[in-house]
């Protein structure tokens, strides 16, 4: 075990996932010799060769269907978007190319090597450009998988099991624990299951919900909840597609009330299918309306991000509401 | 950093334009429209057994296209495409490739594919959804592939292929093998952002690519000189700084001889290069298209009589090497064959109702698998509003 | 009044929007002398000129970066994505910058004369990539409208009223409807107001909500239940972003129940987000979970069109469903 | 339909390649590195008034960076980027155009927006995100926009401009104006797919555009010869059909004449034209980055050295327009005058909280004003954490 911020830890798993693997192709731009504007590329190429791990072109459409056409060729190519905000370029040779190969082609060719990576979020004074969080777009595309590590140690777990994943899986990583968020992590290789959510703590009263850099966010409001003697279940996602259903509504089964939190707008985020799924597989349980607390329906704000993110306040009064309806 | 030294620069006296059409670029051609080697030209090496392969196969596209595009009419198949006109630049560019280099098309080069031995029966079963078809049935007509044939599953959304015919042929040499990729196009997916972001990773990334694309003279109903400004694509090559030919693309011995020039060029340098091939959309767009709102007969006709099926032919006979009669005979029976076939494909039962959610991962997750039993359990109530798959419902 | 199919409406609207303001400019990939390959822009060309009505290079992400800068400059750009599985190579000009022009120049600069018309949908045997209905994505991007008529007379009405709204709209347009659906529609200019719902039939038991063709799914099984005695309350909701919440969360707390349908696939689908909202604001009247009968989780087959589509019966099942919680 | 006839097709006796440098580039400059007119050069005509107008906001934007660079080291501003070494690439060609006509950049392109008489307040107030700028604090530094100097916003997504300025052109042209549009992007930028769409649409829908590519060597870390092959990205420019011109980007007489003739023509012919100019990021990428990483600082003196405004300062010196001592005393009061501005922006308010729900619509709907409503309720109740927004709550 070492100490391993996240992005240390995202470094490892490529660095691993490259010795173990001659198939692991890493790039995208500025990730070469530079390391990535993040560093989380750093050092590969020198240990792996600048033919496993490369600068590209500029052009987020060229970086997804050349690593679509690496996959169906049968590589392991992990491509990095710089932001999760560029990610839109690539956005048809993601849901009409890499989540459609497989089906379109009754299996004769599929890209289940490919891995893309983007670091998103908000609360680096970012702005509209450099804080979005894209994953509720891709959760409605069949064919794809969707990741967000919370964490060091499920960072450098889910990003193994994405690259050697069967199918493409769209990694995003919560740029704004890259630094700030350390943990212990095994330095050999292991794998964390896709699709799978974590129950942080349990409890009784509510269930609540998140994924990447917001998970802290509501463990902060169960803890403030706490206090105050109400007892919060706190679960992080993990996986977005496919998610895991039955840990959430067995859940709330048995708390009676669920609050899902993200950074991303409100209006049909992912906090919508829980929502609504849920509220179908739960329904007599229920004893208050599901709670969405999620950022307001603007595109993301810079002199507001505070007052615009669904910080631990926002949560806390949430649950509040719920456990007094 | 490589750019220009300023050091170095050669100082123009005015701010004087480069012209647009500083660039010219020739054709080239072998065969004149008779089938005769141009004088002066060399010919260049092509065995009598690839040659009779291309022929053979360009009459079975003939065939194919005409019966299809009739069955379409009648109402057996949803949609049909064909490539008249474009016979020779779509099959003896396959003949110029090694058979296990990967194929991505665009859509109109079912005869690269039938090139390299996509059987009657692969076709049909395609064409007729059955689930005999190795797409299981999920795209519309015309949709094929093969890993068998190392022809990638034609994809509808235009230009996707060329960045990925990029990452394909980086894979075939990251794993050193003596094989590339040729990418297929048309003039009017050229246009596409992937055409740039592709043509440019290429380069850059040295990839033994081909990058073949179609000057057909029309993308629907949009014309070349609505689609660009200039006399076609080959200029672009240069501008990505990529060894570039143009070919006619009527002639099946001039497209042939730059296809081999160029894999070989490819494989040797790990280096993309792009080949233009002038040729002329002779038929309509797709069966759903009438070109009649947008052209005239007159060019239609003035097109028609550059028949490269009939170019290659007649090289064939001066070289003694077909035999007219005979190879009559041989088209009658492939109409029967295709005729035959047809009648057998519909026949054959359209996929499980499985397969619905196969496929859309490498294993149904638990949620697909929820839904269809979900469907299941629906059609087993109106079994009558669902009469193909009801009936086969355990 | 005249008769007209779904097509006609639209072509009269673009006729008569030209005709009213010197800068609407309608462009597309063939969309000039051919009239686009559904006709939908027939004779605008002879009338109007090629300077008015033009064909563009064959690149949807060239002609939404183009209609952006049109639009900018104080035109009425309406450009046409031919089909709308074709739309995705200009997401992020309409994600990123359309929807976001107006808010990050602080209103110095704005592309409200914007509207993208696409024919979407299935149930013409178009398979994967002629048949998608992808309005969902574009719900979750604050700042630009979403738009769907279901007739001949909304389309004419709201195609002109998106127009000439002072923000950008995205208007989809169900081409199985084309020539399908005829109606009365007026020959002069008329618009009809965006943001709005319609309440087509009332009804006591339950909600039935539905947008562009599948209006007349739910409509004929909203007939099915009423044979069996069940009064539904049939609801368009016209636009999707924003939508008629009031109207819809109003007739929850009548009928007690809701059904949302779409072709869409259903996971993160637009229904995700109706439900996550009704539950919130009809929680307590609410007599069963809100259902969702909605396209599978697949890419959009050929084969299996029909049993994949949400046809009537289904609605009807889920009614009953409902009904019987 | 237009394409190379195949009537009169130049038949080529092989499949010769043509090579990827077919294509030979000059580059246009009219000033030495002493800043003397070259010998046999025609010395083009600028008035003095507007060489003094480049001349004086060159040591603005020089001063602005030096001193903005700092503030961010000193955490008064978030972010900076400079433009050291393009600046005669950036407001020599702004000088080439009418102030009216639009200029759409990609964000190191201050200098324009500083020739055009944006002030030093204006951007201020953006860089600080005060609720006095135009942006509305929307944006994180130097990502100014001013309708008054027809300077379209900067948007971080690269060369989504690119295809912007095709369309607003041809909206200019459409109306009648006598203006064109001006589009700056970095070499890097042009390897994104907009690029080539709004090229070659510009190209086909003859569009008054003038393309300007700043080609500085670098993307951030990645070298020009990882975004390229070749030697630069005006023989794209032909390949699309394009008037084109390379211009020395350290030669501000040489760009401000290449963009003067750029203009004439595009607003006289409806054409767009593509101009490269051949500079150097001499600075960092932005106050992120630290070049240090992947280039050696022999390569970066190298380049140093060919400092555009002294070679510009030294022209203007040789036609007695300057004197050295008045314009040393001007940049001293110009230092001043920037300190001050920042203290003075820095104390200006944030913009208003209802500021976060305008300008996503023209109106804000009711949804919004909603959640606008219950974010103030929120506020009012923990002010403590809110500090900035809820002491100004009603
Ligand atoms: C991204 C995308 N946009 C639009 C279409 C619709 N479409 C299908 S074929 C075609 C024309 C293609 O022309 P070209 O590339 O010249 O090929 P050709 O048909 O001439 O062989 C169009 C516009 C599509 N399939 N994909
Ligand atoms: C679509 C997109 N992808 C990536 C980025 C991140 N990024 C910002 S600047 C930059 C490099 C741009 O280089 P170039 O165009 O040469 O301009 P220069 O910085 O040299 O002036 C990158 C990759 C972005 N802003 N937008
Ligand atoms: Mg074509
Ligand atoms: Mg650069």
């Amino acid at each position: 075990m070492a100490q391993m911020n996240l992005l240390q830890a995202i470094n490892s798993a490529l660095d691993i996932a490259m010795a173990h693997n001659d198939g692991v192709v890493v790039f995208g731009e500025d990730v070469g010799q530079f390391g990535g504007v993040f560093r989380a590329t750093s050092h590969l190429q020198e240990k792996y060769g600048k033919g496993r791990c490369f600068n590209t072109p500029l052009t987020e459409q060229g970086i997804a269907g050349f690593a679509n056409g690496l996959a169906a060729q049968g590589c392991y190519p992990v491509a990095e978007m710089q932001f999760a905000d560029y990610i839109f370029p690539a956005f048809d040779q993601i849901v009409n190319e890499s989540a459609k190969f497989r089906y379109r082609s009754g299996n004769e060719f599929h890209v289940g090597g490919l891995t893309i990576r983007s670091p998103y979020g908000g609360g680096i004074a970012g702005g509209l450009y450099h804080s979005q969080s894209p994953e509720g777009y891709f959760t409605h595309t069949p064919g794809l998988k969707v990741v967000i590590p919370s964490n060091p140690y499920q960072a450098k777990g889910l990003l193994l099991s994405s690259i050697f994943d069967d199918d493409p899986v769209i990694f995003f990583e919560p740029k704004r624990l890259y630094r700030a968020a350390v943990g212990e992590v095994p330095e050999d290789e292991y794998r964390l299951p896709l699709g799978q959510a974590q129950v942080l703590e349990e409890g009784q009263d509510i269930t609540l919900l998140a994924w990447g850099a917001q998970v802290e966010v509501i463990q902060k409001a169960a803890q403030l909840a706490k206090d105050e003697g109400m007892s919060c279940e706190v679960i992080d996602l993990c996986s977005l597609l496919p998610w895991d259903q039955e840990t959430v509504v067995q859940s709330v089964i048995k708390t009676g009330r669920l609050l899902v939190s993200h950074e991303a707008p409100l209006t049909s985020g992912f906090g919508a299918e829980i929502a609504a799924t849920v509220q179908e597989h739960a329904f007599l349980h229920l004893e208050a309306p599901i709670a969405r607390v999620c950022g307001l329906d603007t595109p993301f704000p810079l002199v507001h991000e505070k007052e615009y993110l669904p910080d631990h306040l926002k949560v806390f009064e949430a649950i509040k509401y719920s456990l007094n309806y | 950093m490589s750019k220009p030294d300023l050091a170095t620069i050669q100082a123009v006296p005015d701010p004087l334009f480069i012209h647009e059409d500083a660039l010219k670029i020739s054709t080239f051609q072998v065969l004149d429209e008779t089938g005769n080697v141009i004088q002066g030209i060399h010919e260049p090496h092509l065995e009598k057994d690839v040659a009779l392969r291309i022929y053979h196969t360009m009459q079975f596209v003939r065939v194919l296209d005409e019966r299809m595009v009739a069955a379409q009419r009648q109402g057996r198949i949803s949609f049909y495409m064909q490539c008249l006109g474009e016979e020779a630049a779509i099959i003896a560019s396959a003949a110029g490739l090694s058979d296990t280099d990967m194929i991505m098309s665009q859509y109109r080069e079912h005869g690269a594919l039938a090139y390299r031995g996509f059987t009657l029966e692969e076709f049909m079963n395609q064409m007729f959804s059955n689930e005999c078809d190795l797409g299981k049935g999920r795209q519309m007509p015309i949709h094929y592939g093969s890993q068998r044939c190392h022809f990638m599953t034609v994809s509808s959304p235009l230009a996707t292929q060329i960045p990925q015919a990029a990452g394909y042929a980086y894979g075939q040499k990251l794993k050193g093998a003596d094989a590339c990729t040729l990418c297929y196009f048309g003039e009017g997916a050229a246009s596409e952002g992937d055409f740039h972001a592709g043509m440019n990773m290429a380069a850059v990334l040295k990839t033994p690519t081909i990058f073949f694309c179609r000057n057909n003279g029309y993308a629907i109903s949009t014309a070349a000189d609505e689609q660009y400004v200039g006399d076609g694509i080959a200029c672009r090559g240069v501008g990505y700084g990529m060894k570039t030919i143009r070919v006619d693309g009527f002639d099946a011995l001039a497209v042939y001889e730059a296809t081999r020039v160029a894999r070989e060029h490819a494989c040797q340098h790990n280096e993309p290069v792009l080949i233009e091939a002038i040729a002329y959309r002779v038929g309509a767009h797709s069966t759903s298209d009438d070109p009649s709102g947008y052209r005239t007969k007159d060019e239609e006709e003035k097109w028609q009589k550059m028949d490269p099926v009939k170019r290659f032919e007649d090289y064939l006979l001066q070289k003694g090497w077909i035999n007219l009669s005979e190879e009559e005979k041989r088209i009658e029976a492939l109409k029967k064959d295709v005729l035959q076939a047809v009648k057998k494909a519909e026949k054959i039962d359209k996929p499980d109702l499985d397969q619905l959610i196969e496929d859309v991962y490498q294993t149904p997750p638990k949620h697909l698998k929820q839904q269809l039993q979900h469907l299941k359990d629906h059609i087993k109530k109106y079994p009558r509003h669902y009469p193909t798959t009801a009936s086969r419902l355990d």
